[in-house]
């Protein structure tokens, strides 16, 4: 066995002789670099608490400003009949159940193009692909798309409708391509990352016991993955379920309800916030009673952006539940 | 035995073609993907084609329209756009960076366990904080809260260009908008450097430490070195967010068409995306031609940021 | 009812790099016989032609041929998922689908391959294989509990039963004893020496002390050099391959220099 | 349905475009689902005239969409919607583009539906806040507006303001970033008064980079309540409690109010050269000299086709626009949104208009 | 120069769990120690007690203490940092830093202790260090080239002369050549007999015969069951644990009936 290495011996011949001590860190420099493990110690978390201050002063602002009108009479009516600050008939003041239906239709619809689309885009470049050209290329431009601007979304489906149905098509289901262009990526990656995640030894040991590619897909990569999948899926939503710019466009925004995804306009909740702050205030007439409130426009902005907040909340937990019961029973 | 000889012995269907149609599916899904980016691109070019193709009298009649007589030609309208679309996004970027890749390591190596996990939950509902509401605080709360701020930048480091006083009031400038648009790409930046800070291997971490490495040497011996193209494409993320970013800027930046670098006064800059919110409802149909070819224009740029982001770290990585 | 496996001329591929040179086998049926070698001299990629599963790998590809009971498994007409369904393998990690309960985990290759079972059916055929795995007693008060809750041990035997429940004529088993315990080590070579009456098994192992007690014949895979294919070096039944083995690269491996 | 706030029983809301409902056919009450788009500065307006429409009709629902004049001017033209809301008159274009909408070949047209003053809004200590009105003259406030006088004390303003204490304040000048009628109406008051203190052209667009801009009036007037020293101008309505100026008319400043425009409109002469029939066109005479006038005002109007292809808008339409200019509608806009009611003249000019429309 | 280590009445805890169980031993200067034992008995977890490496698994903490030439490391005023830059470790799998060159690896220790080394200096030390780690020849003509670019057995080498390159008195290995092929094996074990001139090594191995080829004294860590904690049941010169132990369960262990 000698002959697999050199004798050790011979290697240290010619070794140059070392003064260590030369080494040695001196007492001031050990102190400098605790110092410096100080200084970056205080400085990261100092990092997160300078970003603390404007991410807690948006949730508390929104709150605060919110909780004022948020009650059950907002939640349970739409905007028509609501006349400058004065209480409606019901004794609200307007609300949101319009724009609470067109933000779950329209970001429905999206998830419906998108869920699909984006999944089987990911099991196409984990399963089938295996790394080839084309699958190189959707995968960068799958990240590229992810830069799109959600305004140039909103404008490619402006366009998409008005050059195929016609000028003036503005409808939710529009807003939903729109919204599905956004979501598509966030999709195709967070799915991808998480077939990637299915340990191969699962697929081997479904296709020893001689089952098809297909099912052994369906029945057991997807299967395992679906937590995460739907993890993605909600970040997805969350992603776009608050973008605005796009859906003025091509949804618009109506002050009645309508269930239809297909015609008319929807207004969904970033839109109301908007809008609701381009009224900024409501006039009350010099005779108008008590009860008109002037500034009821923008406090119905924030409650709605508030709505829109625990949206995005419910959603989260609703991913985090159907998560944990779909999870992988026991940790291997 | 012979029944479970039976259950295993029966045929099983084949599922060839199963096999074959669901692989066209997820193939066609593949490419799918291509088609609506090409789809994007030529929907947007058929909507901006007037610009090109069209009445060149109109044009330049309808774009000294929008720049009150400035500019007549489509680059001298883009040109400035293009610049505050930039500039505003590179300010947010470099304040957001380093404070979530600081966020990042106290999440990733610095916080318990339990206050880690519960970090990490908070900054993930962050970035997921609709960008209106950001647009109302920033326009609502933030600008009148940092004029003292920018104020007093302005009065002392107003030798330097970047921060030429006055100082406008209310600080409806490039400056505060930066601010917000940091704000909203934070957490995402945060998120994913996050994620990558977590997964850089232990071992090596172990043998900086081994070797007599404080915390912090450990870090930048092993975590971010580990880290580097990772965190570059989450900045890039970032950055696209932030060039695409509408209603945040539109409800608070004062616009202007200039080349300008005076960070603190008003109505120097405007981005593509906010420009595009604030003409279209006025637009008439040229208008919104010329609106579509901003936008083509910010899609081709994002495109190539996102493109080049990737095309280094793939380098990186390999 | 195992059935015997000719292995003539089979080179393996990964791509163009030709992993496995030139293989010539002859796998007896209702015997257990062993790959031994050092790493990477191709014992894994050797076993999992004999079922097809190689060409899973993307690029991955063989010549020469593999015969069991006389018929080509490498024919053009082969499905390579029938011939997976007649070839059972197990794995070096348990790998039981962490989704599924035990008594799903054993019906997977039926369920899977959407074949109707009905109900008495599958509760015997459950039975019927986790009592073939050696498993049935531990487990019968929690089939419907998940698999993977199971004990290393318990999870290797699990999988076991789950490839004879498809009722294969030949078991591949590569180091299924690597990632255990000692005691439930012992338990799944147990479990194989039983096996062998219904099946012909081919097992792949490092551990030399392993393959002298449950081997009937053992096949010493060898490599020249790292990058280099690897080669069936020698080939024997098992007493002679460990008490007097007629090649001297054999020799010196089973006498234990590395491991 | 679900959730409006209107005691009507109107089911199945499904916002659709011009009504194809056919169950009732008789001229009144109108029901059916009817769409309008346009100007932002009539919203208010129109959702008081929608609550008080219903009441008379309770099955038509209207819905409006505030997406801006000239979305409004082009949804309109597409057919899309039954009538537009826009701040400024139709263009010649757009006249004749409206024959694909209209029927039998008539052309749209625009009546003057809704007055507002425009208010010079400013937000000074010691002067706003304690309720105090500035006076200025159309080139004052021309000159603050084209960056000329920067400061609260020049002598330009404290002349014209011998009680007030003016401070050294900069004055920060803010004004609309969006195309905006607001901005034309603004402006085109300098151009009529003040010539020689304003040289840029009429436009809805903002001329100069003075200031500060804002999107939409909500914008303008934020910004101006968030420092001292602002200047802006907006819809009275949004003005709040704001400061504002008191305009110099003849000899005397006149304080803005909701009479002092119609005053103005009353004072004022249609334009005669406008292409088309029955369009009512205001030219607003910023000269005027009758007492308590108030000059800058914004005259927004609907737009609406003489025939339509399908009755049932038609008749909507009729009876709308009948009532919008009704004195009763024009007192509940006052209400709500604190406009001014048309003048007797206006009213009777846009009567004879919706007069022409056929419902048969 | 190596230093003696004593360990006395040392609990290890993870969190709450005790993972080992009031160790003592004695470690000689200058001699190769070898920890052996089935899997999870507490082998790493002790090696990494003795630099101070335990306690960076977040609630991780130890009671007891370990003497380094009398002076104990778990005192309040010692700071970790010190401790392991007097005690180098290495680990199961070769982690050189993949940024960094080859000669960068070897001087990674030495730049955070002193960053002023003149070029002729750090020269000499990564020859130094790099003959030492029996690795000069391999590589001189290559320093600049990535660490990663070299073969498994390579980087395991290129690690343990990163660990010299800052002259530790102890040197710690846990598995070293696990990850190992049987030449780069042999390679690392000539290496550690020859280092034990200069150091105090402590090595984990689950290879009993390499114990036997190097360690002067070898321990034997066991567990009585999974979820109890391990414990030190026997520690010998390495002839006596191999040839003649005085221990029942050290004896099934190393007669090699499990492995
Ligand atoms: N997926 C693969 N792609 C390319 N080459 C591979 C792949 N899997 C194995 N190889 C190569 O094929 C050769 C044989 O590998 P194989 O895994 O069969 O060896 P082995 O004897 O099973 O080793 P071990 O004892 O480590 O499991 C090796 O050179 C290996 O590098
Ligand atoms: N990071 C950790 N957190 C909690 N428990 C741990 C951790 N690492 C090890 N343990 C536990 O401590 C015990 C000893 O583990 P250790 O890794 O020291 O064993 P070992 O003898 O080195 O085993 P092996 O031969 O597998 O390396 C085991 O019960 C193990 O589960
Ligand atoms: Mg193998
Ligand atoms: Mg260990
Ligand atoms: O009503 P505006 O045109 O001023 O927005």
């Amino acid at each position: 066995m000698a002959d697999l290495t050199q004798d050790p011996k011979a290697s240290l011949e010619g070794a140059p002789v070392i003064d260590f001590d030369k080494f040695k860190p001196s007492r001031s420099l050990i102190a400098s670099r605790k110092r410096k493990d100080a200084i970056m110690t205080v400085l990261i978390a100092l990092a997160f608490v300078v970003a603390c201050i404007p991410l807690v002063s948006v949730l508390l602002t929104t709150l605060v400003n919110g909780v004022k009108r948020l009650n059950l009479n907002f939640l349970s009516y739409n905007m028509t009949g609501v006349v400058g600050g004065n209480p409606t008939p019901s004794g609200g003041y307007g609300g949101v159940l319009h724009a609470i239906i067109g933000t779950l239709e329209i970001t429905f619809g999206s998830m419906v193009i998108s869920i699909p689309i984006g999944l089987m885009c990911a099991v196409y470049l984990v399963e089938y692909a295996h790394g080839g050209k084309l699958a190189q290329t959707i995968t960068l431009l799958v990240d590229v798309m992810s830069g799109i601007p959600s305004i140039v979304a909103g404008l490619f489906a402006f366009s998409m409708f008005t050059i195929i149905l016609g000028p003036g098509s503005v409808n939710g289901f529009a807003g939903s391509v729109a919204l599905s262009l956004l979501m598509l990526p966030t999709v195709v990656k967070s799915s991808e990352e998480m077939l990637k995640i299915v340990p191969g030894d699962l697929r081997e040991a479904s296709y020893a016991l001689g089952v098809t590619k297909q099912r052994t897909i369906t029945k057991i990569v997807l299967r395992t993955a679906l937590p995460g999948i739907v993890s993605g899926c909600i970040l997805a939503i969350a992603r776009v379920i608050g973008e605005t710019a796009p859906l003025l466009m091509t949804a618009g925004y109506i002050a009645s309800t309508n269930v239809n995804l297909f015609d008319g306009k929807m207004t969904t909740l970033p839109v109301y916030v908007y809008q609701e702050y381009s009224k900024l205030s409501a006039n009350c007439p010099a005779n108008a009673t008590a009860a008109c409130v002037p500034t009821i426009p923008m406090e119905r902005s924030w409650a709605a952006a508030l709505v829109l907040i625990l949206i995005v909340l419910i959603l989260n937990g609703i991913g985090r539940l159907v998560a944990k019961v779909f999870a992988v029973k026991a940790e291997r | 035995m012979s029944s479970q000889e039976k259950a295993a012995m029966m045929p099983a269907a084949s599922g060839k073609t199963a096999d074959k149609v669901f692989r066209a599916i997820a193939y066609a899904c593949g490419i799918l993907i291509l088609v609506v980016l090409a789809a994007v691109f030529l929907f947007l070019l058929f909507r901006a084609w007037p610009l090109i193709g069209g009445d060149q009298k109109a044009n330049s009649q309808t774009i000294s329209d929008f720049t009150g007589g400035k500019s007549s030609s489509f680059w001298g309208y883009v040109g400035p756009l293009l610049f505050g679309t930039v500039l505003v996004s590179a300010l947010a970027l470099l304040i957001s960076f380093f404070v979530s890749l600081g966020i990042a390591l106290f999440i990733s190596h610095y916080a318990p366990k339990k206050l880690a996990t519960a970090l990490s939950y908070v900054v993930d509902l962050l970035a997921a904080i609709p960008s209106v509401i950001y647009g109302l605080w920033g326009g609502l709360i933030l600008v009148p809260a940092i004029y003292p701020f920018w104020n007093w930048i302005a009065t002392y480091f107003g030798w330097i260009p970047l921060f030429a006083g006055p100082a406008a009031s209310p600080s409806r400038t490039v400056a505060t908008v930066a601010v917000v648009l940091a704000v909203m790409i934070l957490p995402i930046i945060t998120s994913l450097s996050r994620d990558i800070f977590l997964q850089a291997p232990r071992l090596q971490q172990e043998a900086a430490l081994a070797l007599g490495a404080t915390k912090w040497e450990m870090i930048k011996l092993a975590v971010l070195p580990f880290g580097k193209s990772g965190v570059v494409s989450a900045s890039m993320l970032g950055l696209g967010r932030a060039l695409g970013e509408t209603m945040a800027v539109l409800m608070i930046l004062s616009p202007g068409l200039t080349y300008s670098f005076k960070l603190l006064q008003a109505s120097q800059n405007q981005t593509i995306a906010a420009n595009i919110a604030a003409q279209y409802p006025e637009a008439n149909d040229l208008g919104v031609s010329v609106l579509i070819g901003t936008g083509l224009v910010l899609f081709l740029i994002t495109f190539v940021v996102n493109y080049v982001a990737r095309k280094i770290t793939e380098k990186k990585v390999a | 009812m195992g059935q015997r496996i000719d292995v003539n001329h089979l080179n393996i591929y990964y791509g163009n790099f030709l992993a496995v040179e030139d293989v010539n086998i002859h796998i007896e049926p209702n015997k257990v016989t062993a790959f031994i070698g050092p790493s990477g001299c191709g014992k894994s990629t050797v076993l999992r032609t004999l079922d097809r599963m190689h060409e899973i790998i993307p690029g991955a590809h063989v010549k020469g041929e593999v015969l069991l009971e006389g018929k080509n498994l490498y024919d053009k007409d082969v499905d390579p998922v029938s011939v997976r369904r007649d070839v059972g393998m197990v794995f070096q990690r348990p790998n039981p689908f962490p989704t599924m309960s035990i008594r799903e985990n054993v019906l997977a290759g039926v369920r899977l391959n959407n074949r109707k079972i009905s109900k008495s059916d599958a509760d015997d055929l459950v039975e019927w294989a986790l009592r073939g795995a050696n498993l049935w007693n531990e487990v019968k008060d929690r089939l419907d509990n998940p698999g993977i809750g199971l004990s290393g041990g318990q999870q290797q035997r699990l999988c076991i039963a789950r490839a004879v429940a498809v009722h294969p004529q030949v078991l591949l088993m590569d180091e299924p004893c690597s990632a255990l315990d000692p005691i439930s080590t012992l338990a799944v070579e147990d479990l194989i020496q039983e096996l062998k009456g219904d099946y012909t098994i081919v097992i792949v192992t490092h551990n030399m002390q392993q393959a002298a007690r449950i081997a009937d014949y053992t096949a010493f895979f060898n490599l020249k050099a790292v990058g280099q294919p690897g080669h069936l070096e020698y080939f024997a039944d098992t007493t002679t391959m460990f008490n007097n083995p007629q090649n001297e690269e054999a020799e010196r491996y089973v006498s234990g220099r590395f491991g | 349905a679900c959730g409006d706030n209107t005691t009507a029983s109107n089911s199945g809301s499904n916002g659709s475009s011009s009504s194809s409902d056919t169950t009732t056919s008789s001229s009144t009450p109108i029901s059916g689902n009817f769409n309008g788009a346009g100007a932002s500065s009539q919203q208010a307006a129109v959702e008081a005239w929608v609550a008080g429409f219903q009441g008379t009709n309770p099955d038509a629902k209207i819905a409006y969409d505030p997406s801006g004049s000239g979305a409004g001017v082009k949804t309109f033209l597409t057919g899309a919607t039954a009538w537009a809301g826009s701040d400024k008159a139709l263009a010649d274009d757009d006249v004749d583009n409206s024959k694909s909408v209209c029927a039998a070949d008539t052309t749209a047209f625009d009546i003057p539906v809704y007055i507002s003053p425009i208010a010079v809004v400013f937000n000074l200590k010691g002067i706003s806040d304690a309720g105090k009105h500035i006076n200025m003259d159309a080139a004052t406030i021309a000159k603050i507006f084209d960056g000329k006088i920067t400061k609260w004390n020049d002598k330009a303003i404290a002349d014209q303001n011998p009680d007030l204490k003016l401070p050294d304040t900069a004055i920060t000048v803010v004004h609309r970033s969006d195309k905006s009628g607001t901005t034309q109406n603004f402006v085109s008051y300098f151009k009529d008064q003040a010539p020689d203190a304003w040289s840029y052209d009429l436009s809805e667009n903002w001329p100069n980079s003075v200031g500060q801009g804002a999107k939409g009036t909500s914008g303008v007037v934020s910004t101006v309540k968030q420092a001292d020293g602002t200047i802006g101008y907006a819809d009275f309505s949004a003005a709040g409690d704001l400061g504002t100026v008191a305009v110099k008319v003849g000899d005397k400043y006149s304080e803005i109010s909701a009479d002092g425009a119609t005053k103005v409109i009353d004072d004022s002469e249609l334009d005669s050269s406008v292409k088309g029939d029955n369009r009512v066109v205001v030219k607003i005479n910023h000269a005027t000299t009758t007492e308590g006038a108030y000059p800058i005002v914004l005259v927004s109007y609907m737009i609406a086709c003489p025939q339509y292809k399908d009755t049932k808008t038609a008749e909507f339409v009729k009876s709308w626009l009948t009532y919008v200019t009704s004195s009763d509608g024009q007192q509940t806009a006052s209400q709500a949104a604190g406009s001014a009611p048309l003048p007797d003249s206006i009213a009777q000019k846009d009567a004879a208009s919706i007069e022409a429309i056929k419902t048969k």
